[in-house]
C-alpha cells in the first residue's frame, strides 16, 4: 500500500476504535449515537483508503459505491434512533 | 516537494479529524458534541475529496453538513438540557469495578485497532486487487453511464441500491409510527428569510444539476436527493409549514417512489425475458435516469420527513 | 504554480488548526458555532485548491454544496421550535 | 426454477409498497402475497431438492462484478420456515391489531421485515448481506417500538444501537476482506480465502457483530426487554426468525466460507458461550414473572443449543457423520422457530384477554382458553425436547455427536438445560391448569388461536414425524 | 503576467484567512470575533477565488467559483447575524 493509503487506513482504524469505545462506555444517548456514526466514518475511511491508487490514477469505484450506500444507511439509522430518543424524552414513564 | 507537502497536509487533516472525533465523543455536553461532530463531518468531506472520491465527498457534504447536522441540532431542542460547559465540575465517580470495566473496553478497542492494522500489513501487493475495478472498466460501455460509481450503484450492484432505498423507507415508516411531527420553527427574521428566498431555488437547481451530471461525472441520485432535502430543511428552519413536501397519499407515493420505480423497471425487464434488473445496453442510460429521478424524489421526501420527525398532519399545522 | 497551491493549501490547514483551538475551547456554543463556520469556509477554500492540485474538477461541486449549506447549521442551531419555548 | 429466487424478494417488497399506498386493502394483500411467497418457497425447496443448489446473477452480471442470489438445501428449508411462520403470524396480526390505523402502520413494516429475511437468506454477496442486515435490523426495531409504550421504545432504542454496532463490526470485516481479496462474492471468497491475519480478523469481527445480533450469552442483554415488550406477532418473529437469521450467517461463515480458517479452539469458545446461554437463559426463564419474559429468556437458552453444535461439527470429519449432525442442528432451529412463534402468539392471546401476562395469575386459564393453553403446552413439549417433537431429534443428534467425539460436557449441559426447560414449562402449566376461577372475560378469536396452534403442532408433530425429510433435503440441496 | 497576479491574489487570500483565524483565537469576546472572522474569511475566500479564476481562465468554472463566493458571503453574514442574535438573547435570559 502507498503511504497515503496507510495514513488514511490507520486513521480509519483509530476512528473505529474511538467510536466503539464511546458507543460502549458513554453515558449519554446522543453521544452514543454520534459514536456509532464515528465508527461508520472509520470504516468508510478504511474503504476509501483501500480504493485509492495514487495521484493521477483512477481509484477503484466499488468501495466508493459501497460507502455511498453506507452513508445513506447510516443517515436512516441515525434518524430512526433520534426519533426513538425523542419519543422517550417526550413521555417519561408514568409509574 | 509537492508530494511531501501533500503528506504533511494529510497528516494535519487526519490529526484534526481524529482530534475532533475524540473531543466530540469525550464531552458530556450534548451541544458541544454535536457542533464538534458537524465540524468533523466537514473535514471528512475534504478528506474524501483528497482521496479522489468526489462522489462520496458530495454525499458527505450534502448529508453531513446539511442533514445530519440539522437533525442533530434539532435533537438538541428536546435534549434534557444540562447547564452548558460544566464538563469538569460534575465528573462522575466510578467504582473500582466500573473503572476496571472501562479500562478493559479501552484495551479491547485498542486491540481491535491494532489487529486491523496488523491485518492491513498482510495485504500482498501481488493479489488481484484491481480485478473488480478492471471488470467495471471493461463493462462500463454496456452500463449506460460513464461515471463508474454510478455504473456500480445503478447497474452492476443495483440490487444493493434497491435494498438501500428499502432501508430508507423502513426508517421513515418507523419514524412515522412513533407519533406526530415535531413542532415547526418560529418564523425567521428578515435576514434568514431573504437568504432562504434565493437559497432554496439554488439548492433545487443544484439538485437537478447533480442528478443530470451523475451519469458522466461525480453526482447522482443520493447527492441530488440530499441537496433537495436540504432545500426543504432550509424552508422548515425559516418557519414555513408549506415546504413542498406532499401530504397524505401523495407523500406515501413520494416515499415509495424509489423502490417502486426500481421494482417496476426490474420486474418489467424480467417479464420481457431479461434478467431481473438487467437493462438492455441501449436503454440503460434512460432507464437509469428514470430510476434515479424517482430515487432522488424518494430520498428527498424521506430525509425531509425524517427531519420533521413525523408525518405532517393535514390539519392544525397553521399557527 | 502547483508549488504555490500546495503551500497555500498547507497554510490553510494551519489556519484551520487555529479554528480548531477555538472550537475546542469555546466558551459556549456560540463561539463553537462560529469556529465551525470558519472550518466550513476553510474547507471550501481547501477543496477548491485541491481540485486544481489533484486535477479533479468535481471537487468544485463539493465546495459548492458546502457553500450552499454553510448557513444551515447556524440556522438549525439558533432556530427555535414553536411549542418548545420553555428552555 | 430460479424465478422463485427473485419472487421471494420481489413479492414481499412489492406488497410492502402496495400496503403502504392502499392501506384499506392491505390485510387482504398481505394474506394474498403471503400465500404467493409460501408457494415460491415451496417451489424453491422443490427446485433445490431436484436440481441441487441454485443461483441467479442479478442484472445478468457475473457474480463479483454483480450480485448473485444463492439457495441450497439449508437456506431453502429456512426460507420455507420463514414463509410459514410469517404467514401464520400475519393471519394472527390481522385480528390482533384492532384499529385500522394500527394495521396501516404495521403491514408495510411487516412486509419489509419479510423482504429483509428472505433477502438475507438468499444473498450471496458480503456487502449485500450488510445491507440486508440493516434492513432487517431497522424494520425489526420499528416493529418492536410499535406499541409506543415507554418500555417498548426504550428497549427498541437499545436494540437499534446494539444492532448497529453489530452491523458496523460486520462491515469492517467486509472491508478487510475486500482489501485482501478484492471480491465480495461469497462463492469466490470461499475459494480464495487463505489462513492469515486478514481472514482471522475479518472472521472475528464479523462473528462478533453477528453474535451481538443473535444475542448469544453474554451478549443477550438487549433481547429480553425488546422481545418482551413488542406486540405479540412481532415478538414471535423476532424470537423465531430474526435472531436466527444472524445465526444462519454465522453458520454459513464458519462452515462454508471460512471452513479452512476456523479452528477447534475457536469453535470450543462458541460452544462454551452456548453452554452459558443454555444454563443462564433457562435459569432466568425459570425465575421470570411474566410469560413474555420467560419466552424471551427461553430464546436465549435455545439459541445456546445451536451454538453447542459448533465444536461438535468441527470435530467431525466432513462427510456423512457431519451431515447427520448438521441435520440435527437444522432440526433444532426449525422446531424452535415454529414452537417459539406459536408460544409468543399464544401468550399474546392471554395478554390481550386478561390484560397482563403474570405467570402467578394465570390460574384457571385452561377453562376459558382451552386451545390457547393447549398451544402453550405443545410449545412446551417442543422446548423441552420431548418426543415426538423435532427438538427431540435435534437433541438426540447433539448428544450422539457429543458422545461420538468424546465431548461429554455438552451432554451434561443439554441434560441440565432440558430439565430446567421442563421446570419452567410445568410452572406455567401448573398455574394454567389450576382450578381456580379465571377472572377475565375471554372470548377467543379463531384467527388468533389457530395460527398459534398450527405452529406449535408443526413443531411437535409434523417436524417430529417427517423429520427424515430434512436430512434428505439438506443432502440433495448441497 | 496573469499567473503572477493570480499567485499574489491567492497568497493575499491565505493572509486574510490567517488573519481571521488569529482574530478568532485572540479577540476577547464573541462579537469582536464575529466581525473579525466574517470579514477576514469572506475577503480571503474572495481573493483566493479571483486568483483561481484568473489562473484557470475558464468562464464556466469562474461562474461556479463566483457562485460559491456569493453563497459563502451570504451564509457568513446570515450565520453571524443569527449567532449574534442568539447570544444576545441568551445574555438577556441570564
Amino acid at each position: 500500500m502507498l503511504t497515503t493509503q496507510w495514513l488514511y487506513a490507520l486513521s480509519g482504524c483509530l476512528l473505529l476504535a474511538l467510536g466503539l469505545r464511546s458507543a460502549l462506555l458513554h453515558p449519554a444517548l446522543l453521544q452514543r449515537i454520534l459514536a456509532i456514526n464515528v465508527m461508520g466514518s472509520g470504516v468508510f475511511m478504511l474503504l476509501i483508503a483501500i480504493a485509492y491508487r495514487g495521484p493521477g490514477m483512477p481509484p477503484d469505484p466499488i468501495p466508493h459505491a459501497l460507502v455511498l450506500t453506507g452513508i445513506v444507511v447510516a443517515v436512516s439509522a441515525t434518524a430512526l434512533a433520534l426519533a426513538l430518543a425523542r419519543r422517550l424524552t417526550r413521555e417519561q414513564p408514568h409509574d | 516537494m509537492n508530494a511531501t507537502m501533500l503528506l504533511i497536509f494529510d497528516a494535519l487533516l487526519l490529526a484534526s479529524i481524529i482530534g475532533l472525533a475524540w473531543a466530540a465523543l469525550a464531552s458530556a455536553d450534548a451541544r458541544r458534541s454535536v457542533i464538534l461532530f458537524i465540524a468533523f463531518g466537514l473535514l471528512l468531506a475534504v478528506a474524501w475529496g483528497r482521496l479522489l472520491a468526489p462522489d462520496v465527498a458530495l454525499a458527505e457534504a450534502a448529508i453531513g453538513a446539511g442533514l445530519t447536522g440539522a437533525l442533530l441540532l434539532a435533537a438538541l431542542q428536546w435534549q434534557p438540557r444540562k447547564t452548558a460547559d460544566t464538563t469538569n465540575s460534575e465528573q462522575p465517580t466510578h467504582t473500582l469495578l466500573e473503572t476496571g470495566f472501562r479500562w478493559l473496553v479501552t484495551l479491547l478497542c485498542a486491540a481491535l485497532a491494532g489487529m486491523l492494522a496488523w491485518s492491513l500489513t498482510q495485504i500482498d501487493a501481488g493479489t488481484a486487487k484491481d480485478a473488480l475495478a478492471n471488470a467495471v472498466a471493461a463493462n462500463i460501455d454496456a452500463s449506460g453511464v460513464s461515471n463508474p460509481v454510478t455504473a456500480v450503484l445503478l447497474n452492476f450492484r443495483a440490487y444493493d441500491t434497491l435494498l438501500e432505498l428499502a432501508v430508507l423507507l423502513t426508517a421513515v415508516l418507523g419514524i412515522f409510527a412513533l407519533g406526530p411531527a415535531q413542532a415547526g420553527y418560529r418564523i425567521a427574521g428578515p435576514v434568514f428569510s431573504s437568504l432562504t428566498r434565493w437559497l432554496t431555488p439554488l439548492l433545487i437547481l443544484t439538485a437537478g444539476y447533480l442528478l443530470w451530471v451523475g451519469a458522466h461525472a461525480p453526482g447522482g441520485a443520493f447527492q441530488a436527493g440530499a441537496t433537495l432535502a436540504a432545500a426543504g430543511v432550509v424552508l422548515r428552519l425559516a418557519g414555513r409549514d408549506q415546504i413542498g413536501l406532499p401530504r397524505g397519499n401523495a407523500l406515501r407515493i413520494a416515499l415509495g417512489a424509489g423502490v417502486g420505480m426500481f421494482l417496476l423497471v426490474g420486474l418489467a425487464l424480467f417479464a420481457l425475458g431479461r434478467p431481473f434488473l438487467g437493462y438492455p445496453p441501449a436503454w440503460a442510460g434512460a432507464l437509469i435516469l428514470l430510476i434515479e429521478t424517482a430515487a432522488m424524489l424518494a430520498i428527498a421526501a424521506t430525509l425531509v420527513s425524517a427531519f420533521i420527525g413525523g408525518q405532517p398532519t393535514e390539519e392544525k399545522t397553521r399557527c | 504554480m502547483t508549488e504555490l497551491l500546495a503551500i497555500v493549501t498547507l497554510g490553510l490547514m494551519f489556519s484551520l488548526f487555529l479554528g480548531l483551538l477555538r472550537i475546542l475551547r469555546g466558551p459556549g456554543a456560540g463561539n463553537r458555532m462560529l469556529a465551525a463556520q470558519l472550518i466550513g469556509t476553510t474547507g471550501v477554500a481547501m477543496l477548491l485548491l485541491l481540485s486544481l492540485l489533484l486535477d479533479q474538477y468535481a471537487l468544485i461541486d463539493v465546495a459548492l454544496i458546502l457553500a450552499l449549506l454553510a448557513a444551515v447549521a447556524a440556522a438549525a442551531f439558533t432556530g427555535q421550535q414553536r411549542e418548545s419555548g420553555h428552555d | 426454477m430460479t424465478d422463485a429466487l427473485i419472487a421471494l424478494v420481489a413479492l414481499p417488497l412489492t406488497a410492502a409498497l402496495l400496503a403502504l399506498l392502499l392501506p384499506r386493502i392491505a390485510t387482504a394483500l398481505v394474506i394474498f402475497s403471503g400465500l404467493a411467497i409460501t408457494a415460491s418457497a415451496i417451489a424453491l425447496l422443490y427446485g433445490v431438492n431436484t436440481a441441487g443448489a441454485l443461483h441467479y446473477e442479478l442484472g445478468g452480471w457475473t457474480a463479483g462484478l454483480g450480485i448473485a442470489l444463492r439457495a441450497d438445501g439449508l437456506s431453502a428449508i429456512l426460507l420455507l420456515m420463514i414463509a410459514l411462520v410469517m404467514f401464520a403470524a400475519s393471519v394472527y396480526a390481522s385480528a390482533y391489531f384492532g384499529k385500522a390505523s394500527e394495521r396501516a402502520q404495521f403491514w408495510p413494516l411487516w412486509l419489509l421485515l419479510w423482504t429483509a429475511l428472505n433477502a438475507l437468506l438468499l444473498s450471496g454477496d458480503l456487502f449485500n448481506l450488510y445491507v440486508t442486515l440493516e434492513l432487517l435490523g431497522l424494520s425489526a426495531v420499528a416493529l418492536a417500538a410499535l406499541s409506543g409504550k415507554h418500555a417498548a421504545v426504550q428497549a427498541a432504542l437499545r436494540y437499534l444501537l446494539v444492532g448497529l454496532l453489530g452491523s458496523m463490526l460486520f462491515l469492517v470485516g467486509v472491508a478487510l476482506l475486500y482489501a485482501g481479496y478484492a471480491t465480495l462474492d461469497l462463492a469466490t471468497l470461499t475459494q480464495v480465502v487463505k489462513p492469515g491475519p486478514i481472514a482471522w480478523s475479518a472472521l472475528t469481527l464479523m462473528t462478533f457483530g453477528l453474535l451481538l445480533k443473535t444475542a448469544l450469552f453474554p451478549l443477550h442483554f438487549w433481547l429480553p426487554p425488546a422481545h418482551g415488550s413488542a406486540p405479540a406477532p412481532v415478538s414471535a418473529v423476532l424470537s423465531a426468525l430474526v435472531v436466527k437469521a444472524a445465526f444462519y450467517l454465522v453458520l454459513r461463515l464458519w462452515l462454508d466460507v471460512f471452513a479452512d480458517i476456523v479452528t477447534p479452539t475457536a469453535a470450543n469458545l462458541l460452544g462454551v458461550l452456548g453452554a452459558g446461554a443454555v444454563l443462564w437463559g433457562s435459569w432466568q426463564a425459570l425465575r421470570a414473572e411474566r410469560l413474555k419474559l420467560l419466552a424471551a429468556y427461553s430464546t436465549v437458552a435455545q439459541l445456546g443449543y445451536l451454538f453447542l453444535f459448533f465444536p461438535l461439527l468441527l470435530a467431525l470429519p466432513p462427510g456423512p457423520a457431519r451431515d447427520v449432525a448438521t441435520g440435527g442442528l437444522v432440526m433444532l432451529a426449525l422446531t424452535h422457530g415454529f414452537a417459539k412463534a406459536g408460544l409468543f402468539l399464544a401468550i399474546g392471546i392471554v395478554q390481550q384477554r386478561s390484560g397482563h401476562d403474570n405467570i402467578q395469575e394465570l390460574g384457571g386459564m385452561v377453562q376459558r382458553l382451552p386451545l390457547t393453553t393447549f398451544a402453550i403446552a405443545l410449545a412446551g413439549v417442543a422446548l423441552i425436547g420431548l418426543p415426538p417433537s423435532g427438538t427431540f431429534l435435534g437433541k438426540w443428534q447433539l448428544i450422539s455427536a457429543a458422545i461420538a467425539t468424546g465431548q461429554w460436557l455438552w451432554v451434561a449441559v443439554t441434560a441440565i438445560g432440558s430439565l430446567l426447560a421442563a421446570a419452567y414449562i410445568f410452572r406455567i402449566l401448573g398455574h394454567a391448569f389450576g382450578n381456580q376461577p379465571y377472572p377475565h372475560q375471554a372470548v377467543a378469536v379463531a384467527r388468533e388461536e389457530w395460527p398459534a396452534l398450527l405452529l406449535t403442532l408443526t413443531a411437535t408433530l409434523v417436524l417430529g414425524l417427517a423429520g427424515a425429510h430434512v436430512w434428505t433435503l439438506l443432502e440433495n440441496g448441497s | 503576467m496573469t499567473d503572477i497576479l493570480a499567485s499574489l491574489l491567492i497568497m493575499a487570500g491565505l493572509f486574510f484567512f490567517m488573519a481571521g483565524s488569529i482574530g478568532l483565537l485572540r479577540f476577547p469576546d464573541l462579537y469582536s470575533r464575529l466581525h473579525a472572522l466574517t470579514k477576514a474569511d469572506n475577503l480571503g475566500l474572495g481573493l483566493l477565488i479571483i486568483g483561481l479564476a484568473l489562473h484557470l481562465r475558464d468562464p464556466l468554472i469562474a461562474l461556479k467559483l463566483l457562485l460559491i463566493w456569493l453563497a459563502v458571503l451570504a451564509a457568513g453574514a446570515t450565520s453571524a447575524h443569527l449567532i449574534a442574535r442568539h447570544a444576545r438573547r441568551r445574555e438577556k435570559h441570564v
